[in-house]
């Protein structure tokens, strides 16, 4: 079966800065991948031109099929909008600070997107919301707004909101890391759940070493801009074969190991 | 006499009285001149503001280089402009239109200023969340930014509004007599200038403070839906 | 007559129109500082006589208020010849709005700054002009650039009371040459061109007070 | 203000209103027309040599007066009983008819100012301040007809595309209609009725009424000045006939204030 | 000897809300105290009377003998600002957001006060300024600006632009939980360096359960506007008497025992 992402010698470069040099990286439908690595690596580089919130000058990059870049494209994407509309039908993205809009209720957040741009009929979409918020423990605050919420209601939202739009991929950019320490369990609960779809392809850029161990099938450690290792999260974790990732888990996991990972999550 | 009003210069008080159903006429000219200028600049702002931030340059180019020049240069010398040489050009606009479209004008370029502040102060996250949630770019203004930017820039707004109310008197010098005009007109007539321009500005006064208090009762009733201001 | 003839003469006008400006500018941010700072103190007669000041001046047309200070104040003996009325409106009025951007940044010096002063037994004027002044004035840069320009745009209006500033000129120009399109398009640019002159002034005092690593742009919050 | 004061100046302030060929200013910034010019002549024989000349919307030269804003106004203002109350005024320095500004052709056929009264659709502007207003009014014209501009440069513009007329004295209006191609000067033209008399303007110089001592000794200068060569130079190089210099002679300053 | 701080039954009301209700409390000349108790517990307000920042309505204060309300006192404080002035050249205060002068130099912002305030000669004041910066290990800084220092950085000015008015009590209102955790610790051996100091009275708001212990003479456990357990910090944190202090303690320290401490401080 083909990958349903497909990076091939992508790059990416902010003015003099290249991010992304040459890069190659392959997601298989239905694979939950974890990219772990330090602060400016270009982790969420590659999740944003995923979901063509930023553009990238060479190499080819398709989604499900659908090559990024279309034949004689103008702009900075080289292609039309309509086009990337088209791509973004099929990926959702959870935002590390939530991005709910704040002047809607939980329940237009969620509905507002399907019924603009999928034509749904709102009370189908309002009746698929409602499962969506069961799913995520929060149907009982439907009305309120997001500022009546706490970070971890918050951010659950948002995710019924990305799977509102029923995304073949899904990515999350450090869902937890803006969330107080025992809130962080509750998004990480719904996430989990998620995983288990076997359907959904999950991208995940997450410090919650733990987590990430338990649900990926892969993890992939970046390194400016490029993957250094990758592979089964139990051996990428007990046995990392290069000096830098071997740095950076143990920098993570902290010296006295277990007890100190949730303390780095704090920023 | 004027419109059909007599007036009483015997004394300050009966004159006072005596011209305020004119400068009443006035105020009704300064009122509507206000509303449809108001009414221009909150709509042409609103596209100035838009087009400001066209991907393409020489739009945005454009615009910005007009919507300076409207702003720095005198009202007074726009609608001499407007009301003489447009219709060198073959455009002849009514008085009042040409006034009300030069305070529209000049306006536009305070509130597209006021949009572009607003627009801006919409964290870039709404953007992103938008774009990922597939929304056109019509619906993320509709229905994402500009509710989100209404609340914070209606302070902003309601201020030029009582600025415009006080700029309406210079409408006089392409014929539109609003009430600073005729208060004038009553002045040549009986050479008593000092009444009809004291009672213009006893008019204005309690005007623009009830505006004033408006604006700011209008802004704590807006619905700010949890919406957090700063 | 070609367009150079017109020149000369509304040159004149410029200069006088500049005058006025600066002058009133001047003035302007001096009676802006005095009422701002009366506004927020705890005297309730100087905050008073300020409150009435800034509404009676912002809450009436500078037409009205020329008309006043030129043909009103005169009958009961206070004159003061075309030029000087001109500039004491304009800078009234300036100081006026200027008022309210100067108690607005003073309101808006972080409160900690001001609990920080007291800890250290600085007196409230101390505090003030010491503490508080020096990060206000730079917040107040920008809304004093808009005032700048809004006040060589309302001197136009002083070509009322036969004041020869460039509105002036431009109407006796027309008034002789009847050649509408050519004189007024030129006044317009000209002003533009004072009042981008202005902004350019403007930006290099607000570069000039932000000099240095004290305020780096996203220091405030 | 005595004639003291102002010898011990030096100088005199004088205003005039931007209306050519009555007063206005020249490109130089010097003040010409009738007014200054014969003003200039007079206090010369005064022994005044310097003039600071005021240039001020017409509406404005009696408030300015009041407001001892300058010494007198040389704008050729109409001597009428309402303003003889405001201000002093000298004897006439000139006489002049109404006249009518119209698009070239005269579409409409005006002859006179009832002329528009007839017709409610048509619409006539007058400088702000003249009294033109006042001899529009009293043929019927109605307010709703007139447009108030604040300057007489404004008129042909104003009569090309948004008015039918203008009305305002002879002399203006020949002298507006003679630089611009798109209007002409209504000819004949047939001076408004008022109160049984046809209107003729009779111009003079502006004095406050507390310095009387001052206005007299212009007025006796003026009269003199009134019957040289030099005087009938001045007022024909500005296109006036010599009857209108004549009847200017023939009338005094108190039947006009008088009403007479 | 007589106690420097007198609380005597101090009632501070913020609206309907009392903070502190019949309030009592002493403090020795130079005893380092060290408050501490849940989040909204009145520690903060009573540093902020103390500091004349906050007017109390009833009872009696007094700090070096001199009482906070005058005879017939007027205003919300019940005392003239002269009055005032006088309390507080025995006080100094050190802000949790440090509340440097952004537009001063370093030395700037320690010389200011004296030279304005104790009239003291601006060389002499630079002098001993120099003198504190050494102490404070920021000599080299003096002519920096705030925003070019780091937080810790800024609390150590701070710190020193407190003592340069040389106050006999000091207060601290939790001086090192604005900062970044590897900055903590050089603030603090600031402060324990001062605790030396025999005749600096301290008092200190903090969360660093452990460095509390280490450098204070006595802790007060604060809870709902009283003093709910006070003592010897060894006996306090080892043998708490109360069930709100253990619990309180128990939330602090954590679960899994010291490990977790510095965590919590994150906010
Ligand atoms: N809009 C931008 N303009 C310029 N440079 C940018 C921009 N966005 C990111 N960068 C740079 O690109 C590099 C990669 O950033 P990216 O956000 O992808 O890192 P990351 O791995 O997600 O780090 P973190 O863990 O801190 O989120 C960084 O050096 C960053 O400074
Ligand atoms: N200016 C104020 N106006 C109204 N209430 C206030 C004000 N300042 C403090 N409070 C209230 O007084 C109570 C005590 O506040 P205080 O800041 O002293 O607590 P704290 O013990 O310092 O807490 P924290 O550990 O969070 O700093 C709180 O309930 C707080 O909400
Ligand atoms: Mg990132
Ligand atoms: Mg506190």
């Amino acid at each position: 079966m083909n990958p349903i992402i497909r990076f091939e010698n992508v790059t990416k470069r902010f003015g003099a800065l290249t991010v992304l040099d040459n890069f190659n990286f392959e997601v298989a439908r239905g694979e939950k991948v974890t990219l772990i690595g330090p602060s400016g690596s270009g982790k969420s580089t590659v999740l944003r031109i995923l979901m063509t919130l930023e553009p990238f000058q060479e190499g080819h990059l398709e989604l499900d099929g659908i090559p990024y870049h279309e034949p004689g494209g103008h702009g900075p994407f080289k292609a039309s909008e309509k086009h990337l509309h088209k791509i973004r039908c099929n990926v959702g993205m959870v935002f590390q600070s939530f991005n709910l809009f704040p002047h809607m209720t939980v329940l237009r957040n969620i509905v507002e997107a399907p019924v603009a741009v999928l034509k749904m009929k709102r009370d189908e979409a309002e009746s698929r919301a409602t499962e969506l918020l069961r799913m995520v423990g929060l149907y009982d605050k439907k009305d309120h707004f997001p500022s009546q919420l706490s970070g971890g209601q918050q951010q659950r939202v948002a995710i019924a909101r990305a799977l509102a739009m029923r995304p073949r991929v899904l990515l999350f950019d450090e869902p937890t890391s803006a969330l107080d320490p025992q809130l962080v369990g509750e998004v990480l609960g719904v996430i989990r759940d998620l995983a288990q779809e076997h359907d959904l392809t999950m991208l995940l850029v997450t410090h919650e070493m733990r987590f990430a161990r338990e649900v990926s099938d892969r993890v992939c450690f970046f390194d400016k801009g490029r993957i250094v290792e990758q592979g089964d999260p139990e051996l990428l974790f007990s046995n990392p074969q290069q000096p830098r990732t071997r740095e950076f888990l143990s920098s993570i996991l902290g010296e006295p190991a277990p007890a100190r990972e949730s303390l780095r999550r704090v920023p | 006499m004027m419109y059909g009003y007599a007036w009483d210069t015997t004394t300050p008080l009966t004159f006072a009285i005596s011209i305020l159903p004119i400068l009443g006429i006035g105020l009704l000219v300064t009122l509507k001149a206000a509303a449809v200028g108001y009414a221009i600049a909150l709509v042409l702002g609103l596209v100035l503001a838009l087009l400001r931030r066209s991907r393409f340059r020489i739009v945005s180019w454009t615009v910005a280089g007009f919507t300076e020049f409207v702003r720095d240069t005198p009202l007074l010398v726009q609608l001499f402009f407007l009301y003489y040489v447009l219709p060198d050009f073959g455009i002849v606009l009514p008085a009042f239109m040409t006034g009300a479209l030069a305070l529209g004008l000049q306006y536009s370029a305070y509130t597209s200023e006021v949009y572009r502040g607003g627009i801006d102060a919409i964290p870039r996250g709404q953007w992103e969340a938008a774009t990922a949630l597939n929304l056109s770019r019509l619906r993320t203004y509709r229905d994402i930014v500009v509710p989100q930017m209404v609340p914070r820039i209606v302070p902003s707004l309601g201020n030029y509004l009582v600025s415009m109310l006080k700029e309406t008197p210079v409408l006089s010098v392409v014929t539109v007599l609003d009430m600073l005009g005729l208060a004038n007109m009553i002045g040549e007539r009986t050479f008593e200038y000092l009444v009809p321009l004291s009672m213009v500005g006893l008019i204005f006064l309690p005007m623009t403070l009830i505006c004033s208090a408006l604006i700011y009762l209008v802004e704590r009733a807006l619905p700010k839906s949890g919406i957090p201001l700063r | 007559m070609t367009w150079t003839q017109y020149l000369p003469p509304l040159l004149k006008g410029a200069q006088i129109t500049v005058t006025i400006s600066l002058a009133s500018i001047a003035l302007g941010a001096i009676l802006a500082f005095a009422a701002g700072i009366a506004r927020t103190s705890s005297n309730r007669i100087l905050s008073g006589i300020a409150f009435v000041y800034i509404v009676l001046f912002r809450g009436t047309p500078l037409l009205v208020q020329l008309f006043w200070f030129y043909y009103a104040l005169p009958l009961i003996g206070i004159s003061f010849d075309p030029i000087t009325t001109g500039i004491m409106t304009l800078s009234l009025l300036t100081g006026a709005f200027g008022a309210e951007v100067v108690r607005g940044a003073l309101l808006s010096v972080p409160h900690t700054q001001l609990e920080a002063a007291r800890a250290l037994n600085f007196s409230k004027s101390y505090t003030l002009w010491h503490i508080s002044m020096p990060q206000a004035v730079i917040e107040m840069m920008p809304a004093f650039g808009n005032l700048a320009i809004q006040n060589l745009k309302d001197t136009a209006l002083v070509s009322l009371i036969s004041i020869a500033d460039l509105t002036f000129q431009a109407q006796s120009m027309r008034n002789i040459t009847l050649d509408s399109a050519t004189v007024y398009t030129l006044t317009l640019v000209g002003y533009f061109i004072i009042a981008l002159c202005l902004m350019l002034v403007m930006r290099f005092i607000e570069k000039k007070l932000r000099r240095g690593p004290a305020f780096p742009r996203s220091a405030h919050s | 203000l005595t004639l003291e004061d102002v010898k011990e100046a030096g100088y005199i302030q004088g205003a005039t209103a931007n209306e050519v060929p009555y007063g206005y200013m020249k490109e130089d910034g010097t003040a010409a027309g009738i007014g200054p010019d014969v003003a200039i002549a007079v206090l010369k024989r005064m022994g005044i040599d310097e003039v600071n000349w005021t240039v001020t919307p017409f509406g404005t030269l009696i408030p300015g007066l009041k407001a001892r804003r300058f010494a007198f106004a040389a704008a050729e203002q109409n001597i009428s009983p309402e303003r003889c109350k405001q201000v002093s005024f000298t004897e006439p320095n000139s006489s002049y008819g109404e006249g009518l500004l119209v698009k070239k052709g005269n579409p409409k056929k005006l002859t006179t100012y009832a002329d528009i009264a007839k017709d409610p659709s048509l619409k006539v502007a007058v400088v702000s301040g003249a009294n033109n207003i006042d001899f529009l009014r009293a043929v019927g014209v109605k307010d709703s007809q007139i447009v108030i501009i604040q300057a007489n440069a404004d008129a042909p513009a104003t009569v090309q595309s948004r008015v039918d007329a203008y009305a305002a004295t002879e002399l203006t209006v020949s002298k507006l209609a003679e630089g611009s191609e798109a209007v002409e000067q209504v000819r004949p033209f047939t001076d408004p009725v008022v109160d049984g008399k046809p209107v003729r303007n009779y111009g003079g110089f502006a004095f406050r009424p507390e310095d009387k001592e001052l206005r007299d000794a212009f007025n006796k200068e003026l009269v003199e000045f009134r019957k040289t060569e030099d005087y009938r130079k001045i007022l024909t190089s500005y296109g006036l006939s010599e009857e209108s210099i004549k009847a200017a002679a023939a009338k005094n300053v108190a039947d006009l204030c008088a009403g007479k």
